[in-house]
C-alpha cells in the first residue's frame, strides 16, 4: 500500500542521484523535506509528540518504493558523507533508539569493482631484493610491498605523521585529523595492501607490536582513561559515517552461534572490510595486545549499572564475536580449526 | 654531440633501508627514496655564460671551500615527508626526507 | 509493569494456519494490583527498508499470545521483502504494554518490547526433521532481567507455542536446573517459569541456572541444555555508609596553598550501583555540600566529587556496588598570614534514596598554618670569572623552604649597590621558586677597579606585600684571556672540539665554551654537542636565562628546524635526542648528524 | 678549524671588461659583474643529509655528466640588466646579466 504509486523504482542507486531524482518531483519533494525535518528533530535529541510521529511515518510510507528507499552508497565515493546523510534521513524514525542497525548503507561488497593493483609486482620485488631483510616478520614484509607503492607509501606516511604530532611531548595529538587520515588510507588504498598490514599472521611478540602499533593507538585508540562503552556508542551514533560503518560491520561481521564459520552471511571479505571501515571512527578497534589476535574496543562497562547488558553486547560485538575472529584468522592464512586455537 | 650533457634534471627512486638513510634512525624498513638529477643546461641564462666564460678565464678563482655555480640547479621544488615504525616499535616521522618534485632552480 | 526482556525472536513460515500461536510474551509487575494489557501500535518495520501496514500478526490483550491472524504466503513473502537482498527477511513489531486497556495516542509514550520476526520462505519443516534444539528452544538467548524489590510473577513459557501447535505426537518436557534456594520456580504443566519472591540485589545480582529439555517420540529420546540467565535490575534502595566508620579526617595547609591542591578525602560507600552513563544523570545523584554560613570558608574551600564501581561478596557471589570519594580542596590560594583551625563539615546525599538515614555528614579538621617569608641565616657568596660572558648563570637564590611553596608567588629584586660596579642581575621563571642570578653587563667584568661587589637581594610575597632581604657578596676573579677571532656569538654553532673550545660564547662563565662528548648509537639524549655550560645546556630545560636570547642554548630553546635524526624536547623545544652531533645556526636551523661529514669542498658540480 | 666551512652564500662583485663578458660584445667599456658565492651548508634539510649519505655510501652513483646535489644551491635571486655602448658606439643592454641578490635556493 503506497499512496504516491511507485514514484520512479529504478534499480537501487546511489542516494545522491536518488535524492535529485526525488526533489525534481513536487510530491517526493515535499515528502524528503519532511522526513529532512524528522531527521534533524531527532539528532537535536527532541521527543516528538504524537502528531509528528505520524507524520514522519507517514511521509516514509509515501516514499512507497522510490529509488531514495533503496539507494546504497558506495565506500569509496567522492560524496560519501553527503550520501550517507540522505540515506539516514530516509531510514531514520523507524527504530529510534535501537542500535542494531542492521542494513548497512554501503552497497554489497559483491557489486563493487574490485582495483587491478600492482600488490603481486611490487610483493616480488620485496622478496628479490635483499634490502628486504628478516622475511619471517610478515608485518614487515607487507610494510616494505605498502612503502614501495607511491599511493599506499604517501598515505601511510599522511595519516602516521598526523597521528604522531605531538607525540612524545605532553600536547595531544589531533584525534580528529588522525581519524580522517586512518580513513584515507584504509579508503583510498586498494585493499590487497591494506589487508595485509592490518592482519598480518605473527610468530613473536615483536611482530605482534608492529601490527598492534600499525593504526598508531596511542593517538587513535587510547584515552587515558577508559570510557563507558554506551558513551562511545553514542558519540558513533551522532557521526553519520561512524554509525553506517557500524550498521556494515553489524549486517557483515554478525555472529550466528549454528552457521559453521560462525557468521550468519559468510562473507569474510566483506566483515574484513567492514571491520577496517570502524577505524578512523569513534568506535575505533584494535588488538588487545602484541601477543593474540583478539580485538577490541577502548572502553570499559564497569559503572553501567542496569545498562551493563547493553553496553556488554557493544563490547561483545568485538570482543567475542565468533564471525569476525573466523574472519580474522582465515584472513592471516592461519588454517587451525576453532579447536586448537582454544588451547 | 648528443648525450654528453647528460639527462636533464628529473626525479630518480630508490629503494632504500631507513638505516642507510644516515640520520640515525634503527628501523628494518625500507622506504622509496625519491631525489633530482640531471643537468640544468638548458636552463641558463645572460649571467651564466658570463660566469661560465669568466671562470674558464680565471678571472674568477674561487677558494676550495668556495661555491660559483654556473648554471641553475636541479633541486626538488616539493618535499614529502616519510614515516616508518623504529625498532621499538614506535613510529617516527621525518620531515621533508624525500623530492617530490625537480625542476632547474635559480 | 515491565517486559522481563529488550527484544525476542521468533520464525514464521509461509502458508502457516490463520490463528496458529506463534510467541508468549510476559509482563511482571511493578506492584501487586497492576494488570497487564499487551497491544500492537505501530506498522510492521521491514529491516529499515520501510514500513507496512500489519494484516498477518496480532496479540491477546490480556495473555499477551502473539499469533498469525492472516496465512502469510508467498505474495505476501515477496512484497514483504523486497529491496531487502538478505537471504530471509526480518520484520520487526513493537508490543506495548499498559495497566488499563489501550487507547491508539498512548502508543508512543507506553513501555514497549521489540519483537523479531524471521520470515522464511518456505513451508514448516515436518517435525521429525527438527532437531531436539530447535524443538525446545528458538536461536534466542535465555536471558531475561527481573527488577528488585517487585513482586513474584511469571516471565518465560519454556515451551515453543508454534511447536506445540503443530508437534501434538512430541512429548516435549523441560527443567530448570539450579542451584538450592535458587528464588525460581518452573511449573511443569504451564511450561511457565516464576520468579517466587521479591530480589534483593544487593544480595545477588546475577542467576546462571540452565534449561534442560527431553524430545520423546516412540522410544527416541533426545536432550539439549542451554543457559538461562536472570539479570537483576538495581533500584536505589540503600543509603550510604561510612567504610570503616571514619567520618573525620585532617586537612593540614602550611606550605602548599595553592587553589586545585586536594587537602584531605574521606570515603562513602553504597550498595547500590552508580551509572556513569550518562556523565550528567550519574553526578546528580550524590552531591556533596559543605555546611557553613562563614563566606571566607565557602570562598576559600570545595568539594570534589569521584565514584568508582567497587564489589561486594555478601554471601560469596560479587555484587557491584560503588565507592565515592569526597575531596576537600582549595578554591583559591590562601595568603602565608592566614593562620586558624576549624572543623569543616560537608553534607553528603544519596538523592535517589527515599529511606532513613539518606545523607551522611564528613567532617574535616582544616588547620591553617603561616609560613614566613625569611632568607635562612647566611649570607650569600658568588665568584665570577672575569671572562664570563653575558647571560653567564651564576647561581641561584631563594628564601627558606622555597621548594615546597605552591600558590606562594615570592618575587625577588637586587636593590642596586652604590658601587659604579653592577655586572649581575636576577631573573625568575613564571614557574620558577627560586631568582636566577646572571651577568647582564660583561664589559663591567674587565674594569680592574670592580673586584667585590656588595648587593642587597629582596624577596617579596606578592600577595600579602610582606619581604625579607639578604646580603649578597659577588667576587670577580680570573685573569682576562685573549678574545679569539672570528669567534660564532653561540656555542652551539661550533661542530668539533677543537673550535668549540677556542671560542667563547653567550652564556660562557670562564670565556671559553664547553665540548659535551656524546656517546651511544642511533640517536641519543647524550649526542655530542658544544655549549656554555655543560651543567645547564642542554638539560632539557629552557630556563628563563636561556630563554633571553636565542643565542644561549638552542639545544634547550629552539623551536625552528632541526634537521637529521632527532627527537624534540618537551612542548616541542629544543633537542632531547640527537644523531652524533647536534650544532645550531641561532634563528635559523639546527643540525644533528655524523662527525665523518668532510664536506665536499668543491664536488663535481663546481664547474 | 673555524671557517673551514668557508663563507655563507654572498654577493661578490668584480670589474670586468665588457670584451671579457663572453658574449661576443666588441666594446671598450668595463662594467661591474656581481655574482654569487659561498656555502649553503646552513640551508641543508633532512633529504640533503640523506642525498649525501647515500652518495658517501656510494648507495647512488651518479654517472659523470649526472649532477646529484645535496645542498640548496648559492644562487642570484634576482637579476640587473647591464647597458653600455659599443665600439660603434651603440647602446647595447643585456638583461639579466648580473646578480643583484643572493641566497640559498632549492
Amino acid at each position: 500500500l503506497s499512496r504516491a504509486g511507485d514514484l520512479m523504482a529504478l534499480p537501487s542507486s546511489d542516494c545522491v542521484v536518488a535524492e535529485q531524482l526525488c526533489l525534481s518531483d513536487s510530491t517526493c519533494n515535499a515528502t524528503y523535506r519532511t522526513l529532512e525535518n524528522c531527521a534533524l528533530a531527532k539528532t537535536r535529541l527532541l521527543s516528538l509528540d504524537h502528531d509528528s510521529r505520524v507524520r514522519c511515518l507517514n511521509a516514509e510510507l509515501d516514499l512507497g518504493n522510490s529509488s531514495l528507499l533503496h539507494c546504497k552508497c558506495h565506500r569509496r565515493m567522492k560524496k560519501q558523507e553527503h550520501c550517507l546523510r540522505i540515506f539516514w534521513t530516509v531510514h531514520s524514525s523507524m527504530t529510534d533508539g535501537y542500535f542494531n542497525l542492521e542494513t548497512s548503507p554501503y552497497e554489497n561488497p559483491a557489486n563493487e569493482e574490485h582495483w587491478k593493483t600492482d600488490y603481486n609486482k611490487l610483493a616480488a620485488l620485496v622478496s628479490g631484493s635483499q634490502l628486504a631483510g628478516d622475511a619471517t616478520n610478515s608485518c614487515l614484509k607487507a610494510t616494505h610491498v605498502c612503502n614501495l607503492s607511491k599511493k599506499c607509501f604517501r598515505l601511510r606516511t599522511d595519516y602516521a605523521s598526523i597521528c604522531t604530532k605531538g607525540a612524545g611531548s605532553e600536547d595531544v595529538c589531533d584525534r580528529r585529523k588522525c581519524h580522517r587520515g586512518l580513513r584515507n588510507f584504509f579508503e583510498k588504498v586498494p585493499e590487497d595492501f591494506t589487508k595485509r598490514i592490518l592482519f598480518c599472521p605473527c610468530q613473536d611478540e615483536f611482530c605482534g607490536e608492529r601490527r598492534r602499533k600499525t593504526i598508531v593507538p596511542d593517538c587513535s585508540f587510547q584515552y587515558n582513561t577508559k570510557p563507558n562503552c554506551l558513551w562511545l556508542l553514542d558519540s558513533c551514533l551522532e557521526d553519520h559515517i561512524c554509525k553506517s560503518r557500524l550498521a556494515d560491520f553489524q549486517q557483515n561481521c554478525q555472529p550466528v552461534d549454528m552457521s559453521p564459520d560462525g557468521c550468519s552471511l559468510h562473507n569474510h571479505a566483506a566483515c574484513l572490510q567492514a571491520y577496517m571501515g570502524m577505524i578512523g571512527t569513534p568506535m575505533t578497534p584494535n588488538y588487545v595486545s602484541n601477543s593474540s589476535v583478539e580485538v577490541s574496543l577502548w572502553c570499559t562497562c564497569e559503572n553501567s549499572g542496569n545498562q551493563k547488558e547493553k553496553c556488554d553486547q557493544i563490547l561483545g560485538m568485538f570482543e567475542s564475536n565468533k564471525c569476525l575472529e573466523n574472519t580474522i584468522w582465515s584472513q592471516m592464512h592461519l588454517k587451525q580449526t576453532a579447536l586448537e586455537r582454544q588451547e | 654531440s648528443r648525450g654528453t650533457r647528460g639527462r636533464n634534471c628529473h626525479i630518480r627512486n630508490l629503494m632504500v633501508k631507513v638505516r642507510d638513510l644516515g640520520l640515525g634512525f634503527n628501523s628494518d624498513e625500507i622506504v622509496l627514496f625519491k631525489y633530482c638529477s640531471g643537468s640544468c643546461h638548458r636552463a641558463r641564462s645572460n649571467y651564466d655564460l658570463t660566469l661560465g666564460s669568466l671562470l674558464r678565464q680565471q678571472l674568477i678563482a674561487p677558494r676550495p671551500q668556495e661555491r660559483v655555480l654556473s648554471h641553475p640547479c636541479c633541486r626538488p621544488t616539493r618535499y614529502e615527508a616519510v614515516s616508518f615504525m623504529d625498532v621499538e616499535n614506535t613510529w617516527q616521522t621525518v620531515e621533508k626526507l624525500s623530492a617530490a618534485e625537480c625542476s632547474c632552480i635559480g | 509493569l515491565y517486559f522481563p526482556r529488550k527484544e525476542y525472536l521468533e520464525n514464521v513460515y509461509i502458508d502457516e494456519p490463520a490463528g496458529m500461536p506463534l510467541l508468549r510474551i510476559h509482563a511482571l509487575k511493578d506492584s501487586h494490583e497492576e494488570v497487564a494489557h499487551f497491544h500492537l501500535c505501530q506498522n510492521l518495520i521491514i529491516s529499515r527498508a520501510r514500513s507496512h501496514e500489519n494484516n498477518w500478526f496480532q496479540i491477546r490483550e490480556k495473555k499477551g499470545l502473539l499469533y498469525l491472524s492472516k496465512s502469510l504466503d508467498r505474495e505476501d513473502f515477496n512484497m514483504l521483502s523486497v529491496g531487502n537482498w538478505m537471504p530471509l527477511s526480518k520484520v520487526m513489531l513493537y508490543v506495548f504494554l499498559s495497566s488499563h486497556p489501550f487507547q491508539e495516542k498512548e502508543c508512543d509514550s507506553a513501555t514497549r518490547t521489540t519483537v523479531f520476526l524471521s520470515l522464511i520462505n518456505a513451508t514448516a519443516p515436518a517435525c521429525s526433521s527438527l532437531t531436539a534444539r530447535q524443538l525446545c528452544f528458538t536461536e534466542m538467548d535465555l536471558s531475561f532481567h527481573i527488577k528488585e524489590n517487585k513482586p513474584p510473577g511469571t516471565f518465560h513459557q519454556l515451551q515453543l507455542p508454534s511447536v506445540h501447535h503443530l508437534c501434538q505426537n512430541l512429548s516435549i518436557s523441560y527443567k530448570l536446573l539450579a542451584a538450592e534456594g535458587v528464588p525460581f520456580r518452573y511449573n511443569e504443566t504451564t511450561t511457565g517459569v516464576q520468579v517466587t519472591q521479591r530480589l534483593d540485589r544487593e544480595e545477588r545480582e546475577r542467576y546462571e541456572l540452565i534449561a534442560k529439555c527431553t524430545v520423546r517420540e516412540g522410544f527416541r529420546e533426545m536432550q539439549v541444555e542451554v543457559p538461562f540467565l536472570v539479570n537483576v535490575l538495581d533500584e536505589d534502595d540503600s543509603p550510604p555508609f561510612l567504610p570503616n566508620g571514619t567520618d573525620t579526617a585532617d586537612a593540614v595547609v602550611e606550605f602548599n596553598r595553592k587553589e586545585g591542591t586536594v587537602l584531605s578525602t574521606l570515603t562513602v560507600y553504597d550498595a547500590d550501583t552508580t551509572p556513569i552513563y550518562p556523565l550528567e544523570s550519574s553526578r546528580k545523584k550524590y552531591t556533596g555540600t559543605i555546611i557553613t554560613d562563614d563566606p571566607w570558608i565557602s570562598e576559600t574551600f570545595r568539594v570534589e566529587h569521584i565514584f568508582d564501581e567497587i564489589h561486594f561478596s555478601p554471601n560469596g557471589s560479587q555484587v557491584r556496588g560503588t565507592r565515592h570519594e569526597y575531596k576537600l580542596v582549595l578554591n583559591k590560594s590562601i595568603s602565608v598570614t592566614e593562620h586558624r583551625s576549624f572543623q569543616l563539615d560537608v553534607l553528603v546525599n544519596d538523592t535517589e534514596f527515599h529511606g532513613p538515614e539518606r545523607s551522611v555528614m564528613l567532617h574535616f579538621n582544616v588547620s591553617i598554618l603561616p609560613v614566613s617569608i625569611q632568607f635562612s641565616n647566611i649570607t650569600y657568596q658568588f665568584t665570577v670569572n672575569r671572562n664570563a660572558e653575558r647571560f653567564a648563570q651564576i647561581g641561584k637564590i631563594c628564601i627558606e623552604n622555597c621548594m615546597k611553596f605552591r600558590g606562594v608567588n615570592i618575587t625577588y629584586k637586587l636593590l642596586s649597590p652604590n658601587a659604579s660596579c653592577y655586572p649581575v642581575s636576577i631573573l625568575q621563571g613564571r614557574e620558577d621558586k627560586y631568582g636566577t642570578l646572571y651577568v647582564n653587563d660583561s664589559s663591567v667584568l674587565c674594569r680592574p677597579e670592580c673586584k667585590e661587589i656588595q648587593y642587597t637581594v629582596q624577596a617579596t610575597d606578592k600577595q600579602s606585600r610582606k619581604h625579607t632581604k639578604t646580603l649578597l657578596t659577588v667576587v670577580l676573579e680570573g685573569t682576562l684571556l685573549k678574545k679569539e677571532e672570528d669567534c660564532p656569538d653561540s656555542c652551539a654553532m661550533s661542530k668539533h672540539r677543537a673550535e668549540c673550545e677556542e671560542c667563547g660564547g653567550l652564556g660562557v662563565l670562564t670565556g671559553r665554551c664547553q665540548w659535551r662528548q656524546g656517546s651511544g648509537k642511533g640517536i641519543t639524549t647524550n649526542y655530542s654537542t658544544c655549549t656554555p655550560s655543560i651543567k645547564t645546556c642542554p638539560d632539557g630545560i629552557c630556563d628563563v636565562v636561556e630563554g633571553r636570547d636565542p643565542a644561549v642554548c638552542p639545544q634547550d630553546c629552539t623551536s625552528g628546524n632541526i634537521i637529521g635524526g632527532h627527537g624534540k624536547g618537551i612542548g616541542n623545544l629544543g633537542i632531547k635526542s640527537g644523531h652524533g652531533i647536534c650544532y645550531c645556526f641561532p634563528r635559523q636551523n639546527c643540525y644533528c648528524e655524523k662527525d665523518d661529514i668532510k664536506e665536499q669542498l668543491c664536488d663535481a658540480v663546481c664547474k
